[in-house]
């Protein structure tokens, strides 16, 4: 899906640092909301993305960050059904009404969990690679209806293989395929025009955003 | 980790119905929704608290200012760490979600590094902990790939104009991190020193690494 | 500038018809913010959409079409140092207060303006025109600082020359020079990928945006 | 026109002071704005009036809808029409802002037209007056030159799929106007019987003329 969120090379922003930018969790409901997301969601990453991405252009544009997580964390449990947004608004009255929250401990899932964020499960190598590194290749032109990690800004951009990532579930079929990543290279100007800067640009693309040169 | 400190969660808020300032409706939102998760068994409480705790005091720049004093000052790591990052890293402990397959890009004379994530805000989270605002905004994530060298002048870095900037998006699952150059005058130190003038923002290619006189 | 109103092709908006949005004018100050526009305004049409278009993204997605118009109105003003932003907020207060607003007749002139805009200027026939009917060209990639009229979808595309419609002012550079215009043909595919539909689309493109493919 | 009538600019306002219903924001700032141009000499009050009465009442589909039945009508008129549209307008009398050039496209049984402003809202204003909401929203910019199967069918229309559909975007400063099939069945009506059945959206490609039958 093409959206608000895919941003390399939109202008009219403004500056990129400005005062008090610097915190990651700025705020107690932002780490909690991104704890939230981390622990409720049984999405892959791709879905958690794609139910962000759905959230509009101007609220996703407009919202802080954490309140996309804890979007994505209410409306993904809403889809699959195993809560409804009335539920949570039943909640916000009974807080909002001076109602203690109930807790729940569970420390040997706990115990898990911690173990399991802090394990890695690096992608193994490319099994069948069809572009060599120093191939010239071509990122194809599309409009895929679901989520996609070709931006675009690189469709229809000529590159070159830099490197061969690995193999890695393909987002655009929800991991339902696996295929070669590439780090592709290229060159400002053959993505901004010939009065753009002289720097270079590797992105990481799956092999079916790519055809040969 | 305050596992069994049931107020652990409240701590921190500045929303209980003791406290005059009324909670915002996104504050609300969040105590609601946790409160619905935790009452119908789909998460537990001691588990958001221990992720919050990681996040806040586990996992930081800290960890990749160590991956990056021991490249420095151990040429063999540094080999292993250009060439299996994931695994070179995993030696110092630091491993998990946001960094299952990290990639290390070296700075030198001729080359300097940027990270971005131009469509959402990919991030190596066991060696630089969470992105920092400014990594996730629309300025950054919009501007960095096309005009890098305004971008840098906005953070105070001048490259030179025979260096090339190479600017990694990451727009699939590999996490990237920046081996800056180890500054001048730092011959002397320990690898704990030079861990101190490794700033996060160096790691990201948006910063230099502090030298000794300027601390 | 490639910012928020660079719409076409992108998703997430949901369907193009919605009942109630037939009416051109729907509140008595959409069609005064309408009239002071047209009225005031003594930018060029380019320098006009620039306005609109600096905006800012979220808010050119929120708002309401007219008050992107009053937004220029006020602003383009300001720019000019004609208005200021703090002798508008003046007026607010006094009206909110029950005070009615001046009004001014100029009979000769409002003969004048009508007799105008009634008035067609037909762009000339091009004098120089690069290319010719049926050349294949493609669109440049570019990253224009000021206001364009190359939209992001057909950067880097293929397409032929359909039509020379003749020779006009150049947005990119605010009229300061002027060469042909023309409509070029592109297949769907050639813009959106294979997996899109047969259609054809034909844009209006100035001599600068395209190079022989 | 009611330009010495004091109270035209207020009749149709919902937010004077002898009202209870309080002036929107936006709807304050638009008066404010043309109190302060109005107060500084820099537009008329009766230039205001007269370009909303110009736009409400004089220019409208009504105008597209003659030309289009003098075309169905009279063949000379159609081929000066295809051949040189703002001349032939012109003859109408129908010509100035939005409209200074502009191009005719014919619909016939293996072409249909469809017209749009994916940067703005670019729109014939001498035959099709303002343009109507729809027009102007994301939704219809952002689709149409990607999925104008999908939105017409949102639209009621359906194309044959041996018909291939030109979108139209209106890039530069050609205004577009559609030349719609003639129905069936009209054979024996004048050309102001003609001009009832073509509707604004027909003009635009988005919709098609009315049959007699469904009048």
């Amino acid at each position: 899906m093409d959206g608000a969120h895919d941003l390399g090379g939109m202008q009219g922003f403004g500056p990129a640092t400005w005062p008090g930018a610097e915190q990651a969790l700025p705020n107690d409901w932002d780490a909690r909301a991104f704890a939230l997301a981390v622990t409720s969601s049984s999405q892959s990453t791709h879905a958690f993305r794609h139910t962000i991405e759905r959230m509009g252009h101007a609220r996703y544009l407009c919202v802080s960050y954490y309140e996309k997580w804890l979007h994505e964390a209410e409306q993904a449990l809403v889809e699959t059904g195993a809560i409804t947004h009335a539920e949570v608004d039943a909640w916000v009255d009974r807080i909002a009404a001076g109602e203690q929250p109930p807790r729940r401990e569970d420390p040997v899932a706990t115990a898990q969990l911690l173990e399991a964020m802090a394990t890695s499960h690096p992608m193994p190598p490319a099994a069948a690679a069809a572009f060599a590194v120093g191939d010239r290749v071509r990122v194809r032109r599309m409009r895929p209806a679901w989520h996609t990690r070709c931006p675009r800004y690189l469709r229809g951009a000529t590159g070159e293989i830099f490197r061969i990532q690995g193999d890695d579930g393909v987002p655009d079929v929800n991991n339902a395929e696996r295929e070669a990543v590439y780090a592709v290279r290229f060159e400002a100007h053959d993505l901004w025009g010939e009065d753009t800067g002289d720097h270079v640009v590797l992105a990481d693309l799956w092999e079916r955003y790519l055809e040969a040169a | 980790m305050h596992d069994h400190d049931h107020d652990h969660g409240h701590d921190h808020d500045h929303d209980g119905h003791h406290h005059p300032r009324p909670a915002s409706d996104i504050e609300l939102r969040a105590r609601a929704l946790e409160a619905l998760l935790v009452e119908k068994g789909l998460v537990s409480s001691d588990a958001i608290d221990a992720v919050i705790d990681r996040y806040v005091n586990d996992v930081g720049p800290q960890n990749g200012a160590r991956v990056v004093a021991r490249a420095w000052t151990d040429p063999a790591y540094r080999d292993r760490l250009l060439s299996d990052a994931t695994s070179a890293i995993g030696e110092l402990g630091y491993a998990g979600d946001e960094g299952h397959t990290m990639v290390v890009v070296e700075n030198a004379p001729d080359v300097h590094n940027v990270i971005v994530c131009t469509l959402c805000s990919c991030y190596p989270w066991p060696v630089l902990g969470l992105p920092p605002t400014w990594y996730k905004s629309a300025p950054y994530r919009a501007r960095v790939v096309a005009e890098p060298r305004a971008v840098l002048q906005e953070f105070g870095v001048e490259v030179p104009e025979t260096t090339e900037i190479r600017v990694w998006d990451s727009t699939a699952e590999v996490r990237y991190l920046v081996l800056p150059m180890r500054p001048e005058g730092t011959e002397g130190l320990a690898e704990e020193e030079l861990a101190e003038l490794v700033s996060r923002d160096s790691m990201i290619g948006t910063g230099l690494p502090q030298t000794p006189a300027a601390r």
